[in-house]
Formats: C-alpha cells, structure tokens, sequence
C-alpha cells in the first residue's frame, strides 16, 4: 500500500478526457492548485466540475476554462470571470447552478453511502423543477441524490503517507466533503508528514478515503477579495 | 428621511440578543456586525464553515486562508471553531442558527424572497442563499423600499424567480420596519420623518397599519 | 451568554418526567457519568433513553434501570445486565432496537436538519416492517427519521466555555452525534477551559449546538472487557 | 479433520491484500488479525470508530477511553485515526472497507444471514451487524459448518430472523471454503480430510461442485 506519489502530473495520470471531477476550495481558498495546473498542462478535455465556484480568470478552475477544457459546471455560484461568462453565452459551456447546502451535503452524501438526501433549500423555486418534493412536519423538502464522480481532488493543509488529512481554518469548505465522495480522491497538501505523526485525535479526513497523496509546491493561496481595518 | 445603508443595519442590531448565532449576508447584512449593542455577545457564522468570525485583520495580516462568505479577508475571536460545508449548512438547517440578515431584490407578503436571479442578465448563482432562506429560523431581509425606478420591492406576489417561499419573517427597509404576519406586511415603525402615507404609496403588497406608528429613533 | 454551569445538578435541573434523553457512549466508553449520577439521585422516572447500549447492572444507564426510571430504551445492543433483562422480560421495560448506524445517522440528521435518511441497515429483514423500502440503483434502503430528544447528555475530553468539544480516541463514538441532536445539549467535560484555548482548527462539536457546559468530576471510566498481551 | 477455529481465521487470512480496509466481526474473525501474511498491509476498521486498531495493550497500559467494537481494550498502530460513529458507518455504507469478516448462526444459498436473534431467547440487539451486512461490498462468514446437533447451517435459506439479504461473498466453515453463487454454494475447499460426501451431506442448501476440490493447506 503505497498511496505517496511525486507530484500534480503523477497524481492526475489516468484523468482522461470527459472524466467527472470534483474540486475542493471556496472562491480561491483551499483549491488544489497544484492539480489544477497539471491538468492545464496535460490538457484533458470535456471535463464535468462539480466546485463550489469557478475561479476567476486568470487562477483556479478559471485556468481550466480558458484552455476549454471544461464542458460543464456544477457550482453553486460562479463569481466574477469574464471567459466563463463568454463560453456560457455563446453555449460551449454548460452550467448548473445548485445551492450551496445542497452541494455539500450531495458530497457527503456520496461519502457516507446515502443515495438521496432531503433537503428544504429550493423548495417551491425552479430549482424544484423536475424534482421530488416531500412534506416531512409540514415543511417541504427536495429529495437530492449523491454525486456520482470519478476523481475527488482536494488540498489539505497537513497529510500522512496513509492518507489522513488535516484542513486549515476556512480553506477546509468543501475539501473534506469531496474527499469523501471520489471513486478516486487525490489529496496535495501543504506539508507531508510519515504516517503516525498527526494526532489520531484530530485527522479531519481518515486515510481510507483517500487514495493518491503528495507534498504540493509554489503554494500563491491567491486572495480574491483583500479586505483590512486600519490599526487605530 | 430615508434611512441610509449604515442606520439599516443600526436598526437591524437592535433585533440581536445576548447569545445570538447569527449569518449576516453579504451588503448591508454585513454591516450589522458594527452595531451590535454593547452587554451582548453576538456570534457571527459564516456559512463556508465558521462560526465567530472577527473584524478585517490589519493590513498584512491577511491570511489567504481565512476568508468570510463574500471571499473577503477576515479574523477570528476566541471561542471560534471550523468546519466543513456541510456541517455549516446542517447547523443552520437544523435552526441552531438564530437570526439570519439577507439583502432582497423583492419580498411578497407571504414572506416570499427573491434574491438571486434576473431573467436575461448573466445569472452566477444562489450560492447559500436558498439554503439560508430555507432553512433558518428567523430571517429579516435588509433592503431599499423601492427600486432605483421608485417602484416597491414589496409586493403582493414576487415577479422574479424565488429564492424561497414563505420565509421571511421581518423586513427593515430604508423606509420602515415591517412583520410578515397572514395579513401581509404590518407596518412597525416608520424611518424619521417618513408618513404612513408614503410608505403606504411605495409598498405594492398589502400593508397592515393598526394604531399610531413610532419614528424610529437614532443615538448617535 | 453564559453556557458554564456549575455540576451536573444544574445541567440536569429541568430534566423531568417522561423527557427522551440522548445519552452518548458506547459501551462504558465516553459515558457521562456525573449526568447520569444526578439523574439517579434527582429519581426523575418514565425517562425514554436513546442510547447505543444499557450500561451493566452497577454502572452506566445500568444505574438508572436499577432505578426503575427508564420507561423505553432506544439501543443497537443491551449487552450483559440481569435488570435489564429482568425488566425487559416482567414488561416493565421498552425495549426499541435499531441498528447502530442506523442510530448514529438517525442522531445526525437532527444536527444537520435533515429529517429523515436512507440507509440499507434492515432492508428485507423485520427491522423493516412498518417502514418505507426504497430502490436506488438496484439496491434497496429504508427511511429512517431523525431523532427528535429533549435533551443530549455527552460527554468529551475538552471543553471550552463556549461550548466547543474536542472528544479522545474510541470515547467519541455517539458523543458528537447526539451533541448535535438536542433540543438542549449538556456537555460535561474533564477539562474545562477559557474560550479560545482549543485550536479552532481542531473542534469536533462547534459550541453553538452545545447549551450547557461543566467540568466533571471523579470519572471512574470503567472498562468492561479488559483485554491485554503478555510481553514478551 | 475439521478445521479449528484458529485455522478457520489462517484460512480467511488468505483473502487479505495489501492496502485493505478490513472490518473483523466478535469470535473467529477477531482471530483473522493474527495471521495477516507477511509483507501485507492491512488497516483494522473497528466500527465504533477508528481505523488502525493495533493488538491489545500490555498489562498496566489499558486506557478505557480506547475500545473495540467488542469492547474491549485495544491500542492503535501509526497512522491511525478516530471519528464518530456516523463517519464509521458512513464509510462502511460508502464501500470504503474492503472485506468485512462475521460471524453467522445460519447463512443461504442466496447469501442471506441470520447472526442475530434466536425467537425464544433473550435478544441483545443486533449492534452493527445489520448495517454491515448490508453495506459491506465484500463480506466472507466464518461459521462452524453444523450446529452441535449436527444440523446444517448452510440452507436453501435461513430459518432464523434475518440479518441482512443477498450480501455473503463467501463461506469459510470448520469443513469448507464455499462461494454463494447464483446456483447456490460453490465448493472451492476442503479441509484436509474432509470429503466432498461428507460437505455435501452436511449442506442443507444447493451445493455445487465442479472437478477435483483441492484441500486447504495450512503452514505451520
């Protein structure tokens, strides 16, 4: 069982053309950037993302969607970023907006074996179209399934050599959710340490969800939107 | 007057309670945080997955990894904890949230919102909010009466796509303070110098008015 | 906000009859013991207990069925303990038995607003008789609803006066499910700390789902089958 | 000779490969640990919640806040982790463990279980059995072949209450290694000594057999 491997392009070897991809992150939080760019480099096509938002667009998924790669997001807000905006005008791109609730708990879902969750968030919204609607306590609720995706690929702060993964304050978001739920998850992380140094207290994702590890490099953590108070 | 952005929010922060878990939106819900009354301890969550969110750091003290919803650098405050998305968006579906502040494009007297989606404009998505409106168990919308048309944004029945049904339950408005109740919206209070009339004339849906109704008042 | 209390008969004070309680642990493992000894003491009666196991005859929930105060036990497993078997077989005691992942997920949904789940656990078997099978993909599972108690007793390692749990080893188990699931969630704790002590990276249960907070006292933590190798 | 339960656990150990997830039942499956082949790596998953169990402590050295699913005192080994036990279970549903090893009273043809009540007799619950069973992606029995009366445990199907339905792979008996095939039990091996005669007049359920059956070998 060796599940450490050198890096980004190793990690992504066998993601091919029309695979269905989930990415963890929030804005430019916690995206696994490493991954990002061997897949801009490899050049993989007709890619379906499930990521809680795009990018923008010269960092993230947004990279991805300027060398078109992408032929369809799920996201539940996809921001500001003006190729994303061109391609789902001139239909190259296809998207679906789902909330944002719904999104996590579709990956955990996935991860914890449950085929179909219940959930209030756009009930009675067009995002109930097509659906199952079910009082339960005389409030109604959807019925949303389980993602289904081949790849799973996060960024964690800490990771071991088997696989348990620590996250680090809000750029855990959806990381954990999604390493959960991939057939195949890839972890690159910030720091790799051997296996029996983190805490057993304090792993956020246990090993045995997680298949491929390696040590990321050339962290940017880019900031979408630098806010700051002025000392007094 | 009409009642600026800043003293929106001040009213809205009289609504919080000591002990409160409260989600501010992004815009004039955001703006609450400054107001909140001094002996009461407020809360913040943020619903990308943390609950006791601080101020903006000070500058270069930002860090790329500690962001609040609106993907706008922040801090902590002692107490905080972490989690995932999805625990974030369980603890507000399960009413452990108490107060939840949302800005609105149109609310209907049923409590219906509509905040996310324009028909014809380049849509990017409900991000939390349908969950949010959906969810919690208490939700005051903050907005301006009228649209920059002067048309009301309070309406009988909402005319863009929902965000949720039968949620709302208090909205603050530049104009007035109103309660959903079953007979639609029953005016509260008034901003300073603005008459029953005038909001009357600029609330499309049915607006209740029992009684005098008080100025809202000010400390500065 | 002041979560603190001062014991275990403070935390306990309007627990009446007839109230469902959550009790965490499994087995004796992560038991809140000073809750239990004040409810013993306090003899509140007609008590339905969810709670993964019914402690022995001298310990745990065993006290409390001693006690005569337990209406309905809501467990995966009764293990080993004659009053309960006694109480069981007079009539004098429900016994509801439900799987056990079945019950921790049961305990989930009420923390996460979900209100019910689909799980596989008693599919074809008489755990599902009187409840809704449904296919997903070829397999069939069975709704289960959340649970709805008055009151979650848990116990943890750490606490902070916040409310914030952070839980050691095996002792987690039900402990940050149940925590979640309360109308009114009492912690007690074996170390008690001022907030913003515990790293904010590393809580299992964020204070908000927590109401009441104490430091324990006098844990006797007793282990049930004491196992061990010789050295060699 | 029937196997023991010693060598009926060595000959589960066989199905072990590297990098497995593997959850071990109360009984004979717990003593499948003792004989996972050299240069195999194999995580332990106790469903209360952990992965990496290591062996049982030395004396001196219990710590009560560290059990296995049967309660007893264990230790972890590197690279171990604890969660809840809606994590636990959640991964097992999930497919994550890759060979769940129980106990059963009677098991059929459909591969079908019965490890839990006895109508009559006091019932202690049936813990995680029932999730197990039914999650588990690839579950193997380790059972006696007939009760202390004689009587098979191997049935066209279960007379007891069931545990779960369709989910045993396969059958490692005191007389046989069987396979649950769409045509019922599959004859893989016997125990040394042990004729096909013999297995098949103590399966109740459909056997098949196909060719020479090889007999296990066990090194000492």
């Amino acid at each position: 069982m060796n599940k450490v491997v050198a890096g980004a392009d190793e990690a992504i070897r066998d993601i091919n053309d029309g695979a269905v991809l989930m990415l963890g992150g929030f804005g430019l939080c916690g995206i696994p950037e490493n991954c990002i760019a061997s897949l801009v480099k490899k050049g993989v096509k007709n890619l379906t993302c499930i990521s809680n938002n795009a990018g923008v667009d010269d960092f993230g998924i947004g990279l991805m969607l300027q060398n078109k790669q992408v032929k369809k997001m799920i996201s539940s807000y996809v921001g500001e970023n003006a190729e994303f905006e061109r391609q789902l005008l001139s239909g190259e791109l296809e998207v679906e907006l789902i909330p944002q609730g719904t999104l996590a708990t579709r990956c955990m879902a996935a991860g914890y074996g449950m085929p179909a969750i219940y959930t209030p968030a756009g009930a009675g919204t067009e995002v109930a179209i097509g659906k199952e609607t079910r009082n339960f306590n005389g409030k109604d609720y959807l019925l949303e399934y389980a993602f289904d995706a081949d790849f799973a690929i996060v960024k964690a702060w800490k990771g071991d050599t088997d696989g348990n993964l620590v996250f680090k304050e809000t750029a855990r978001n959806f990381n954990p959710l999604m390493a959960m739920a991939g057939k195949i998850t890839i972890a690159e992380v910030e720091e790799l340490v051997p296996a029996g140094e983190l805490d057993p207290n304090l792993i956020h994702t246990p090993g045995i969800y997680v298949h491929r590890i390696f040590q990321g490099v050339n962290y940017e953590k880019r900031i979408e939107q630098r806010t700051i108070r002025k000392k007094l | 007057m009409a009642l600026t952005k800043e003293q929106i929010a001040q009213r809205i922060a009289k609504e919080l309670k000591d002990g409160f878990y409260v989600n501010l939106g992004i815009g004039i819900p955001t703006l609450v945080a400054n107001y909140i009354p001094k002996g009461i301890n407020v809360v913040l969550q943020s619903e990308n997955g943390l609950l006791g969110m601080g101020p903006f750091p000070f500058e270069g003290e930002e860090d790329p990894d500690l962001i609040n919803a609106g993907k706008q650098t922040i801090t902590t405050v002692p107490g905080s904890a972490f989690f995932d998305s999805a625990m974030s968006f369980g603890m507000i579906r399960a009413g452990k949230v108490d107060l939840t502040v949302l800005g609105a494009m149109e609310v209907s007297e049923q409590g219906d919102i509509a905040n996310w989606k324009i028909p014809g404009k380049m849509v990017k998505g409900m991000g939390g909010a349908m969950d949010l409106v959906a969810s919690a168990k208490n939700i005051i919308v903050a907005m301006m009466h009228t649209n920059p048309k002067g048309e009301s944004k309070l309406l009988p029945g909402c005319m863009l796509p929902l965000t949720g049904v039968n949620c709302v339950k208090k909205v603050v408005s530049d104009l007035a303070v109103l309660d959903i109740t079953p007979q639609g919206f029953k005016l509260l209070e008034r901003a300073p110098g603005i008459s029953v009339e005038e909001i009357r004339s600029k609330t499309a849906g049915r607006l209740l008015v029992e009684g005098e109704i008080p100025e809202m008042k000010f400390e500065v």
